[in-house]
């Protein structure tokens, strides 16, 4: 496999995390501001493997440390969903510039 | 015997030897491999549904004391051939209100998410396209792209029947998904691997089939499987008297064709499953493995078919409540019998 | 290994393509001549009425909740069911408590009468 | 270039195309399909870094599980798919300075950086090894996921009880009548 490396890997998943940045901070919808953070969890998962595959390929740690990123991830989204909701029902919107009962 | 092993070996080495002497190197062999055992395994998935249909009314027609199908060919045979190209004739009727890509993305992906699943299908002895060694994690994996597949045609088509059709079919699927899910673990602590070539190797005297050692797994996985299906009893979510057609409420010709297609198809795909993971897969006597593998799968179609022909459809209430409340802690019983079977059994 | 799944990459390309090409077929064949009335939403023959998001039920939208969870607990089974036989009563008595952990979850679910389709 | 390099590129393509779709698209039931997609090509990368278990638990978990929950949750909240209303805030500008700014700076340190390679093989990714691994030198942690899923069941339970949830076409601030009596009438 000449030319790809670890460093190409690492690459992709910094420029994922910066769309995901940059998603997260200009998102005014709720939803949209979660899809952002789940494509920031990605690139970080994309890093935890490829440093398993190219760093300690003899243990596989960096793939069981995914596979816990990855459910934290699924535990993070459906209490945040659940919360998106509650903010719905609450707002009758889910802008989240908007949602600012949090200030006072 | 009438193996196809042989044939298929020829068949790659020609291949191989044929791009070779074009020069070009062994990716583009393995890449022209692929594609024509992609192409036999669709034109073989398009007969099988063809079959399928014929079957299924021929069946049903049968178990209401008709004759079904009669005019087209012996038996009606060739009827659904007739369909096809019916179908293919029909006017593709775009409603106006419709979110355009989203509604004609939805049938590629269901359709092709129901044909991907036979990566890793064995067929028969050497019938495999590759034995990836995740093989029933991809399976099960790859088939979840059927509930995206129908939440796109739902939501996309601008209509009520079909995002309620839909949204109601992807509550099912999914929360079938769970035992269906739970029921094959079961079977992966017997066989201690997940790829479908060596779940078959280890089961092939009569004795060793897991359908023994799992009859309770069996039964979690034939009721979700057939959930998964959307098949009767479960078939809500395109319940005509109160839903009109579901979520292909607005599709019509060949988009709705590949609905229809994935559908037969994937009812097809849970009972190759349960002969691999069950019934010893192409195991058996006599005929070849092909043949063993065809009749084994087509008996579990059936049992599918006079499902819909013996229970009335559940409501609502009734569908999520068996899922959460029965199926869910009978799976969990399942995976701790089977800790303790294998600890005692193994001490 | 890894060049097993470019047969996966071959089906999905070819599965796409032979929908693209029926299709393409299908629109060369088929007549057509859209008209307002055909193109309106069907809904069994009356006029379409409202939008079409209405009264959703939120609880769909509860059993997915509750979906995820389990769904990530059978991925978490997976490794632990191929590996089960070669680590013995220890790993029984782990996933067990893993399991009693989230089954006091669907119990929980089930008392406060979530999972109840009123 | 050779097979596993195309394939790469391709899926880093596919990967970063989908994801600016993901932050841009005007409609959010769309960014949620560009999602599916940006998962499906992060669980390729899996495939090609030689975690085949990881690519499956990928496309189980974030295309069967997360972004259907996504759909369902713009399903329930679905006026704001209503392309008129504006997506994006004032901070387009901050934003797009800050993300650049922090590309630059994590690729130049990434190229800067030399990795300790290792050649080692792999042991096969099918999951066994994952597997032994959890039971043996991660049990703590793979406990505490089974809490940590218990927590946010019982979250989501507590948050989106069927008392405190109306339907989205009921009006705010009426209680749902009980079921009993909805029964009896």
């Amino acid at each position: 496999m000449a030319g790809i490396g670890l460093t190409h890997y690492l690459t992709l998943s910094a420029v994922v995390f910066c769309i995901g940045v940059f998603g997260m901070l200009t998102r005014r919808n709720a939803i949209g501001v979660l899809m952002s953070i789940e494509l920031m969890f990605n690139a970080v998962n994309i890093t935890l493997v490829a440093f398993a595959r190219y760093v300690t390929p003899a243990t596989v740690t960096g793939q069981v440390v995914a596979i816990f990123t990855i459910a934290v991830a699924a535990a993070e989204a459906t209490v945040a969903l659940a919360i998106v909701l509650l903010i719905y029902q609450h707002y009758r919107g889910i802008d989240v510039d908007r949602v600012n009962f949090m200030k006072w | 015997m009438l193996e196809l092993d042989k044939l298929v070996k020829i068949i790659g080495d020609g291949i191989d030897a044929g791009i070779s002497a074009l020069g070009l190197g062994p990716a583009w062999v393995v890449l022209v491999q692929l594609i024509v055992a992609a192409a036999v395994v669709l034109i073989f998935a398009s007969l099988v549904v063809l079959f399928l249909v014929w079957w299924e009314r021929k069946v049903s027609a049968r178990f209401q004391m008709r004759l079904g199908p009669m005019r087209v060919g012996w038996q009606g045979t060739i009827q659904t051939i007739a369909d096809a190209l019916k179908l293919l004739q029909k006017e593709l009727i775009t409603p106006a209100n419709v979110d355009r890509g989203i509604y004609f993305w939805a049938p590629v992906v269901t359709f092709v998410a129901a044909l991907a699943v036979y990566v890793t299908i064995p067929f028969g002895k050497g019938l495999i396209v590759r034995d990836l060694n995740i093989g029933i994690l991809y399976i099960l994996s790859i088939t979840t792209f059927t509930v995206i597949g129908l939440l796109m045609a739902g939501w996309s088509s601008n209509n009520k029947y079909a995002l309620l059709g839909g949204f109601r079919s992807a509550a099912q699927v999914v929360s079938y998904e769970v035992p269906m899910a739970l029921a094959v673990v079961g079977v992966i602590m017997l066989t201690q691997t997940l790829s479908m070539g060596e779940i078959v190797a280890q089961q092939q005297k009569f004795y060793q089939w897991y359908i023994w050692r799992q009859p309770l797994g069996f039964l979690i996985y034939l009721v979700a499987a057939t959930a998964e299906c959307n098949r009767t009893p479960f078939d809500l979510p395109e319940a005509d008297s109160e839903l009109v057609a579901g979520f292909v409420t607005e599709y019509s010709g060949m988009k709705f064709a590949m609905f229809f297609l994935a559908e037969f198809l994937n009812m097809f795909t849970v009972a190759a499953v349960a002969t691999t993971l069950f019934f010893g897969g192409w195991n058996g006597p006599v005929l070849p493995s092909w043949a063993w593998f065809m009749i084994k799968t087509l008996l579990g179609v059936f049992v599918l078919m006079w499902f819909r022909w013996t229970y009335p459809r559940l409501r609502v209430d009734q569908l999520m409540s068996f899922a959460w409340k029965f199926l869910l802690p009978l799976a969990f019983i399942n995976i701790v019998l089977t800790g303790l079977g294998i600890y005692i059994f193994k001490s | 290994m890894v060049s097993d799944f470019a047969a996966v990459a071959v089906f999905l390309g070819l599965g796409v393509g032979f929908v693209l090409i029926t299709f393409l077929l299908a629109k060369l064949i088929s007549p057509s001549a859209p008209n307002p009335i055909k193109q309106s939403t069907y809904e069994c023959g009356e006029s379409p009425f409202g939008p079409a998001w209405i009264q959703f039920n939120v609880r769909f939208y509860i059993f997915a909740l509750i979906f995820v969870v389990f769904d990530v607990e059978t991925v978490f089974l997976f490794p632990w069911a191929i590996a089960y036989q070669s680590l013995g009563l220890f790993a029984f008595v782990e996933m067990l408590v893993f399991i009693a952990i989230l089954i006091f979850g669907l119990a929980y679910a089930w008392r406060k009468g979530v999972l109840k389709w009123y | 270039m050779d097979t596993f390099s195309l394939a790469f590129y391709a899926l880093a393509f596919l990967i970063i195309a989908a994801a600016i779709f993901v932050v841009t698209s005007k409609n959010i039931f769309h960014s949620a399909i560009y999602l599916i997609l940006a998962l499906f090509g992060v669980a390729g990368i899996y495939v090609l870094l030689q975690a085949p278990f990881l690519a499956a638990a990928q496309v189980l978990i974030y295309v069967g599980a997360v972004s259907m929950l996504m759909i369902f949750a713009i399903m329930l909240t679905a006026r704001i798919a209503d392309d008129s209303i504006r997506h994006t805030n004032e901070q387009v500008g901050t934003g797009l300075l800050v993300s650049l700014g922090l590309l630059a700076v994590i690729v130049y340190s990434l190229w800067q950086t030399p990795f300790p390679i290792s050649a080692a093989p792999m042991p096969e990714g099918a999951g066994g090894t994952i597997g032994r691994l959890l039971l043996t030198q991660f049990v703590l942690p793979f406990e505490i996921v089974s809490v940590l899923l218990l927590g946010a069941l019982i979250g989501a339970v507590v948050i989106a009880q069927k008392d405190k949830v109306r339907g989205v076409s009921e009006p705010p601030n009426t209680p749902l009548p009980k079921p009993a009596e909805k029964v009896a009438g």
